[in-house]
């Protein structure tokens, strides 16, 4: 890519998202000088203003750089999607929600109807007139619009062609620090970027390869949630106690936060490299290891999971093989 | 809605190299009638299942699956066609927590002899999906185009004045 | 996410698809021609560069046809739609191969078995064709090329087990000039056909000719006789096992030891033998089993020597000639290698005193078949004589009841197959030797082998008296005069619709067989699994009875369920025979579907490590990752689906396979084309 | 001390009393606490089931139902255990218990008519056992022998369980089908000279004196002529019928073979009870029709035998893998 | 819970018996799994007064002989001890069959001898009256009508019995009798058939 006179450009967007991601950029510190320095940034709506027109007034590929994080929810997010994708060099689908849905995906489990029933008819909203948004409101001031509200939460693959992929919710600010680097060399001529469509800013391997804990041969009696349990070994895996941690099918870079926080992985980070589906990983993984060959006791044992839908596509619904519920139809 | 006479149904039908295949084999030699809906695929083993495959073909399209393997105590590895039946439960679970009928997803015991036995499960399972409707997973669970959202937006917003 | 459709790219892979009539077996049904027309047109895309219809793709032509497009169009994927794969898949692979195709780079579909034979509507059969041959198209873009696994046979063989079909084993291979280490637990090999007096039909005696055959097993130049000896591991895979071996220490220095005997006629401790006299008979505590053992050196029973017990005696050590006896002798372990196994490690007698109501063990004169068996021994407790417990009275009736725990769902439901036989040979013999009144109790009488019947007529002809019932309690409570003092036999005679009692003097129970109480541990020294009834399971139970899912681990006699001498003696025939056809070929090739890690990729996780019944993964600690011996794997796949890093692969059923083929038959790679 | 749920049975308001008497005065020397399941009815015996099967396990239903109901009620006790001291009527509930589970149609039956008078029983919910199962595997026999101040030296008994209670043994309660030796073990504690009656477990006649007489004391004839062959003074048995057969038609049983056995039949409980110094008129001696004194007057006329039972038949010659005395008492 | 299914057009229904037996009677019979052994007939206590032993009976059953199986008093003489039952290598339920015929004979009116009906008639009578048993009035209505000749020679005994107080005159009548005559009453429309 050329890099003529005048420094390249550097672009963040949020969608369907919480803001972490922005605070995890944020974090890392005195890094963030080096962004300033190396790019200049045209467009990032947490850190300064900007219009859409600006970006849309830029020629095609003008961007170098554009880390987009959160997921695909309604039109806004969609249009931007798209035109982020023709004004920047690299897109970045950046953390959980952008690559894989995040928990915003979970909402795929429930048609939009029931969404915005809870959203705007249960205690979690002051309304008493029962109001719902409306995509065009007529206005003295003229018809206001709002976005489309789309039927599922989609991953950024899902709409647009995307660079590379940046797990985590969020991604770990080391790792970003690494990415920005990496970037900065690459456009210096130091570096080569890896291959189109790679996952960047994450180890190839799982969780269990940074987790400190003592592994064994598994074989598993019983299911508990952690909260369930009256004493849980500090060194012993946390699966081989019965709770279900994630861990073993999730990708490492997080350097294994929770488990060496005494909690399970919940599985942010996604599958790991080349896996299809990421829950079939986690059913298949649990269920081998299920120490019973008694149809009545496997199913006693997994009662264990009380909720499987959500143990096991928490974070990875929308980009999962079945990517929704039945009932979102 | 769906019309069940002429819906004809796609199942997936995973089978041991060992015995439920070799049972598919017998049923043929046999000249056993059974509907062609079924499409079999031949695995070492019905602990190879991995359940990427049965998703995989749910979202690809098919209306059910159907996995077979040894009866158990009597697999040819032993003990695996018990994982086998361990990664089924469990995965029928998450499937039902998606919303999916527990009867598109079946598992049958089938011995190198039991031809006759593996024509009626299939004829049995291809009657109940039939009856159950084709279930579209492709078109459903596939990113929804901007029609979708348009729909789904319009049912909120009905919600709204009635 | 490959929700997404596969590289719309134009692939390298050079297919051709070859649609068979088999005659009008599949034409007949199918529209072949369409079939071909269809794959050639819309799957071009997907890499189809031919596509044809053949009458016959398994005869030479039809196989020619392959080999010439492979040379002249450049094929590099071959898919034949045709009958099932366990007919042809090596057919088509062995032609590809000639075309200098590997051979696994070739797809066998079935639309015969799976399609025209089990389908009627022609028009539904055709689109099913379709999506086959789609399937195998997808499938085979994502073969790769593969070479057999070829594994080295270390010429040695283990043989555990010194019962007739060991020893026959174990000389098979030693005659064929085979090295042999035979392992025996007792001090002497022989088996339980040592106890015997005669064997059934022709009557011959145990000893004349099983003993010959325990020596030259004991003198043979190729064979390695360990007994007092027990096989504690068991490592590595087929050609190349390392066993390791405890022998327990005899005391006895068998360089220096003569056999004279001395020691056993002096030793003061005198001890029921509840194995080879069958707790009929004593022996001592320094003893040889019996007089023909071999090796012909005695051992020390530790549990019951008084000098090991109390420290004093000594006495056989005093008086043996050549100074033979060692108390300090310690158990040792030898290590050996062997490239097969055979396990004829037998039966053990089901315990009738677990049918009360048969009174074995609380009425004197109530027998087991291996007390029996003693009894009649010319070298047994009696010389032979047939007597009541008290040791010197002639029974006068006798009464020989089939079925001990036997065909009995509170004991074991299988039939012991031999217990028939052996009652009519002891019925034989008590008419022989005490010309008493004999009963025979049965349900069934199952003489099936040659002469068994005929044996069965002779029995017959010589008076013994035959009731079709199973015995429903032997008692000593008289209730009706001339009961008193007997044993009383309570029974329906099924066949004359009564209920008799029938008083005899001596009970001989036929009681079954069954699995070694350690079975269970032994299964598991050597890898192999057990039937719910505790026998070991053969590869197939007929068409490959000696063989286990272990390659290289076979099997003899009635370790996998009861069997009579004749049957014992074949099968260790048989895996001998099996053994040399490995020994001789030097290695055996092995399909290369096996599972194999990426160590890059694996967590360490130790998902995998419970899921292999062969022990084909373990774990590196070392380096934190679990890895897979690609000769203990058997390919199942099992590990495959398991693995939550997605880090194991198996060949020939490789997830891009399996996934490609279900793209393919649900016709979506139509769409991407 | 766990409480138990106790189910009497009919027999022990009338021909059994003795067994009651004695059970009361023995349960209370082991502080054994039974509570009687209240207003509960007949199990029917071995009669209903004979003329309607549903009705006959309605019957025994309702009295699972109400004793599981009162365990609800004294919750914390932890007695979900139901004992009964009648042998027909423990096989009756045992068999309930067991069948309702075993063919979910009948269980779902009964609990459709025991609905009808608000009541219903899930199978399981109780434990049903034998009055000596509870005190030989509860209690325990070191318990049984610490009480013991007048032992029953020179006394011969033969230990009679008659069918019902180790057969069929649905829940696996019992050393043997054949030859159980709990009463035996229960007997020597109390330093009783305790025959090997093979006979133990044979069956008394049951109903048939009322239906064929002759059946009944062919039945009742063996068991005499057992007894007398190993010489016993006293049958001890654990069952209200037995006692019945044994005790009132002796009599008739010696007219119809012109036998002369004078054998005192007893209940466990009344011998223990004796054992442990009660008065034997409150343990309900006398009412039997056979007396029993002249037995009783041979206690402590001879030394106590050690081992108990006599080995069968004496150990000479070829060894004899037989059980020996010591492994009987376990 | 029967064996294989006849088909409806099989000539003789009474080849469903056996299947009629299994599904009257309580748990899983496992009728259908007798091997003839002989095992029941020799263990049975009263086989010398059967008129079959229960083996035959079984092979009756099979062979769909109705009426001679259901006349047999075969389960009139079965004094349910269980002996055959832990002894049947097959695990049959011989005795709760053995009460399974006997209902039926009752139902079909088959028996010949009606001592033994009419006594656990008398007996059920007095259970579905008062919610309990008393021997008293049962010994005596029964052998006043069974065996007159007897009765002297009974006499002492009953006398025996009765000074010892041994036999309750007056039957104990339960409090709830009422919901038990309701739950009886139910559970007759309730019988189980094939």
């Amino acid at each position: 890519m050329s890099v003529n006179g005048s420094k390249p450009k550097f672009a963040m967007y949020w969608a369907s998202s919480c803001g972490g991601c922005e605070i995890a950029v944020l974090n890392t510190g005195l890094k963030i000088l080096d962004v300033d320095a190396a790019f200049d940034v045209v467009f990032w709506p947490v850190a300064m203003d900007a219009k859409y027109k600006d970006v849309e007034a830029l020629p095609d590929g003008a961007i170098t750089l554009t880390l987009f994080n959160g997921g695909i929810r309604n039109d806004e997010n969609a249009a931007m999607a798209k035109l982020l994708r023709r004004k920047s060099q690299i897109l970045v689908a950046f953390g959980s929600c952008a690559t894989e849905g995040c928990i915003p995906g979970l909402a795929n489990l429930s048609p939009a109807r029931e969404v915005f029933d809870t959203a705007y008819g249960t205690a979690s909203t002051e309304n008493p007139r029962g109001v719902r948004p409306q995509p065009e409101t007529q206005m003295p001031e003229g018809v206001l619009h709002i976005p489309v509200f789309a039927s599922t939460v989609r991953t950024l693959e899902q709409v647009v062609d995307v660079d590379y992929a940046m797990p985590g919710c969020p991604p770990e600010s080391h790792q970003i620090a690494l990415v920005i680097d990496l970037v900065i060399q690459a456009l210096n001529g130091k570096a080569q970027l890896p291959p189109k469509g790679a996952t960047i800013g994450a180890g190839a391997s799982t969780v269990c390869d940074e987790c400190p804990r003592q592994r064994n041969v598994k074989k598993i009696k019983a299911f508990a949630r952690i909260q369930e349990l009256e004493h849980v070994d500090p060194d012993l895996c946390l699966l081989e106690q019965g709770i279900p941690c994630n861990g073993p099918a999730i990708r490492n870079g997080c350097g294994a936060l929770c488990p060496r926080a005494g909690a399970q992985c919940i599985g942010c980070y996604g599958p790991a490299e080349g896996v299809v589906d990421n829950g079939a990983r986690l059913i298949s993984a649990f269920a081998s290891v299920i120490d019973s060959n008694d149809p009545v006791e496997i199913e006693r044992i997994l009662d264990g999971i009380p909720d499987p839908a959500g143990q096991f596509y928490r974070f990875n619904l929308a980009g999962s093989l079945l990517h929704a519920s039945r009932a979102v139809r | 809605m769906v019309d069940h006479e002429h819906f004809e149904p796609v199942i997936i039908g995973f089978t041991c190299n060992w015995c439920s295949y070799r049972a598919a084999d017998l049923a043929g030699t046999a000249r056993v009638k059974y509907p062609p809906n079924v499409r079999l695929i031949r695995l070492m083993c019905s602990g190879r299942l991995d359940p990427t495959f049965v998703l995989k073909a749910l979202a690809g399209g098919a209306d059910g699956v159907l996995i077979t393997g040894c009866h158990p105590g009597e697999c040819h590895y032993l003990e695996q066609n018990y994982k086998a039946l361990r990664r089924f439960l469990l995965l029928r679970r998450t499937l039902v927590a998606m919303g999916l009928e527990p009867a598109r997803v079946r598992l049958v015991w089938a011995s190198a002899a039991e031809g006759v036995k593996l024509a009626h499960e299939i004829e049995a399972m291809v009657a109940e999906i039939r009856a159950l409707g084709p279930l579209r997973w492709g078109q459903n669970g596939s990113p929804p185009d901007n029609a979708h959202d348009a729909h789904a937006y319009a049912v909120a917003a009905e919600e709204v004045s009635a | 996410m490959t929700t997404q459709p596969q590289d719309r790219s134009q692939p390298e892979e050079k297919i051709g698809v070859y649609v068979c009539h088999c005659g009008s077996n599949i034409a007949g049904t199918v529209d072949v021609a369409e079939v071909r027309e269809w794959a050639g047109q819309r799957l071009a895309g997907r890499g189809v560069a031919v596509a044809r219809d053949y009458k016959f793709m398994c005869s030479s032509l039809g196989q020619e046809l392959i080999e010439k497009d492979i040379k002249e169009q450049g094929l590099n994927r071959v898919v034949v739609a045709a009958c099932s794969p366990h007919l042809h898949e090596g057919t088509f692979r062995t032609a590809c191969g000639r075309a200098g195709l590997n051979p696994y780079l070739c797809e066998l579909v079935s639309i015969r078995e799976q399609v025209s034979w089990v389908h009627t509507d022609k028009h539904a059969a055709t689109d099913k064709a379709k999506a086959v041959v789609s399937g195998g198209v997808e499938r085979v873009r994502h073969h790769e090329p593969l070479e057999p696994l070829r594994v080295a046979i270390h010429p040695a063989t283990l043989v555990v087990g010194g019962g007739i079909a060991g020893i026959q084993a174990a000389l098979e291979l030693a005659d064929a000039g085979k090295k042999v280490y035979l392992v025996e637990r007792e001090p002497s090999i022989g088996g339980h056909m040592a106890q015997f007096d005669k064997t059934f039909p022709t009557l011959d005696c145990a000893a004349c000719i099983l003993t010959p055959r325990m020596v030259s097993a004991g003198n043979h130049p190729n064979i390695t006789l360990l007994t007092w000896s027990e096989v504690t591991e068991v490592h590595g895979y087929v050609g190349n096992f390392t066993v390791k071996i405890k022998q327990r220490a005899r005391h006895v220095k068998t360089e220096l030891c003569t056999g004279c005997g001395i020691c056993q006629e002096k030793c003061p401790k005198k001890v029921i033998d509840d194995v080879y006299e069958a707790g009929l008979g004593y022996r001592k505590a320094v003893y040889t089993p019996f007089p023909q053992a071999v090796p012909k050196y005695p051992v020390i029973d530790v549990a019951n020597c008084t000098y090991f017990r109390k420290g004093t005696c000594r006495a056989c050590e005093k008086l043996c000639p050549t100074g033979a006896i060692d108390f300090t002798q310690k158990d040792e372990e030898l290590t050996v290698e062997v490239g097969n196994i055979i396990l004829a490690t037998g039966y053990d007698l089901f315990d009738p005193q677990r049918v009360t109501q048969y009174g074995y063990g609380r009425l004197a004169n109530v027998f087991t078949s291996l007390e029996f068996e003693r009894l009649t021994n010319a070298a047994g407790p009696t010389n032979g004589a047939i007597v009541l417990r008290d040791g010197k009275t002639v029974p006068k009736s006798v009464g020989i009841l089939h079925c001990v725990g036997s065909r009995d769902r509170n004991f074991n439901n299988y039939c012991s197959a031999i217990c028939c036989m052996q009652s009519l040979k002891f019925a034989h013999l008590v008419k022989e030797r005490t010309g008493a009144t004999v009963y025979n109790f049965y349900i069934d009488i199952r003489t099936t082998a040659k002469a068994y019947d005929e044996f069965y007529q002779r029995v017959l002809e010589e008076g013994t008296l035959f009731v079709r019932g199973r015995v429903a309690e032997v008692t000593d409570a008289a209730r009706l005069p001339g009961e008193e003092g007997k044993l009383i036999i309570q029974v329906e005679d099924t066949l004359a619709g009564k209920q008799r009692r029938i008083p005899v003097d001596m009970v001989v129970l036929s009681a079954g067989l069954q699995p070694r109480a350690d079975a269970k541990a032994t299964a598991q020294v050597f890898g192999l699994s057990c039937s719910a009834d505790g026998w070991f399971i053969e590869k197939h139970p007929k068409l490959d009875p000696v063989a286990t899912m272990t390659e290289g681990v076979f099997i003899a006699g009635c370790v996998s369920g009861p069997k009579d001498i004749p049957a014992s003696v074949a099968q260790g025939s048989a895996a001998a025979a099996r053994v040399l056809a490995t020994i001789d070929r030097g290695e055996i090739t092995l399909e290369p579907v096996r599972a194999s890690i990426d160590a890059r990729q694996c967590s360490g996780c130790r998902i995998c490590n419970t899921l292999c019944p062969f022990g084909a993964i373990r774990f590196l600690e070392a380096d934190r990752v679990s890895e897979v011996n690609p000769a203990l794997c058997q390919g199942c796949g099992t590990c495959v689906a398991a693995c939550p890093a997605g880090a194991i692969s198996g060949t020939g059923f490789s997830n891009d396979q399996i996934l490609s083929q279900i793209e393919g038959l649900l016709m979506l790679n139509v769409a991407y084309a | 001390m766990t409480q138990y749920l106790f189910y009497p049975g009919c027999a022990m308001e009338s021909s059994a009393r003795a067994y009651a008497a004695s059970l009361e005065s023995v349960a209370r020397t082991l502080d054994l606490d039974l509570a009687e399941v209240k207003d509960w009815n007949c199990c029917g015996a071995t009669e209903y089931l004979g003329i309607n099967l549903i009705p006959a396990y309605a019957l025994i239903g309702r009295n699972l139902a109400l004793a599981a109901q009162q365990a609800k009620q004294q919750n914390g006790s932890g007695a979900h255990t139901l004992v009964a001291s009648c042998s027909a009527c423990y096989l009756n509930l045992a068999k309930a218990d067991h069948y309702m589970a075993e063919r979910p149609v009948l269980g779902d039956r009964v609990n459709e008519a025991l609905a009808v008078g608000g009541l219903g029983y899930k199978p399981g919910t109780l434990q049903i056992r034998h009055l000596l199962d509870v005190l030989i595997n509860d209690i325990g026999i070191n318990r049984i022998r610490e009480k013991v101040t007048r032992p029953l030296h020179g006394l011969r008994v033969a230990p009679y369980l008659g069918c019902m209670v180790p057969r069929p043994d649905y829940d696996h309660r019992w050393s043997d089908h054949e030859q159980p030796d709990e009463l035996d073990r229960v007997l020597r504690a109390l330093g009783a000279e305790v025959i090997d009656f093979p006979l133990k477990s044979e069956c008394c006649g049951g109903h048939m004196p009322q239906i064929s007489p002759n059946t009944a004391f062919e039945l009742i004839r063996r068991l005499l002529q057992g007894a007398d062959q190993y010489k016993a003074d006293l049958i001890v048995t654990v069952c209200p019928m037995c006692q019945m057969n044994l005790d009132a038609y002796q009599d008739e049983t010696n007219r119809h073979f012109h036998t002369r056995y004078r054998l005192p039949t007893v209940f466990f409980t009344q011998v223990m009870g004796l054992a442990f110094g009660d008065d034997p008129a409150a343990l309900g001696f006398g009412s039997e029709i056979v007396d029993a004194r002249p037995a009783l007057a041979r206690i402590g006329t001879a030394p106590a035998s050690p081992g108990g039972a006599q080995p069968r038949a004496k150990i000479e010659g070829l060894p004899f893998p037989g059980r020996r005395p010591e492994e009987r008492e376990r | 819970m029967t064996a294989t299914d006849v088909s409806p057009a099989e000539p003789n229904h009474n080849l469903r018996f056996l299947e009629e037996v299994s599904a009257a009677t309580a748990g899983v019979s496992r009728l259908e799994m007798c091997i003839q052994c002989g095992t029941c007939g020799g263990s049975c206590p009263s086989a010398d007064d059967m008129d079959h032993t229960p083996r035959m009976l079984f092979a009756m059953i099979r062979a769909g002989m109705r009426d001679e199986a259901l006349r047999s008093n075969t389960p009139w003489i079965c004094v349910s001890c269980y002996h055959c039952v832990v002894r049947c290598p097959q695990d049959v339920h011989i005795a709760d069959v053995m009460y399974t015929l006997k209902s039926m004979a009752v139902r079909a009116k088959l028996y010949r001898d009606a001592k033994a009906p009419e006594f656990s008639q008398t007996f059920v009578d007095a259970i579905e009256n008062y919610g309990r048993s008393f021997e008293f009035g049962l010994a005596t209505r029964h052998y006043l009508r069974h065996f007159p000749l007897r009765l002297p020679g009974m006499a002492p005994m009953g006398l025996g019995l009765l000074t010892k107080q041994r036999m309750s005159i007056t039957p104990h009548r339960i409090d709830g009798i009422d919901q038990l005559k309701a739950i009886l009453a139910r559970a007759k429309e309730l019988e189980l058939t094939s």
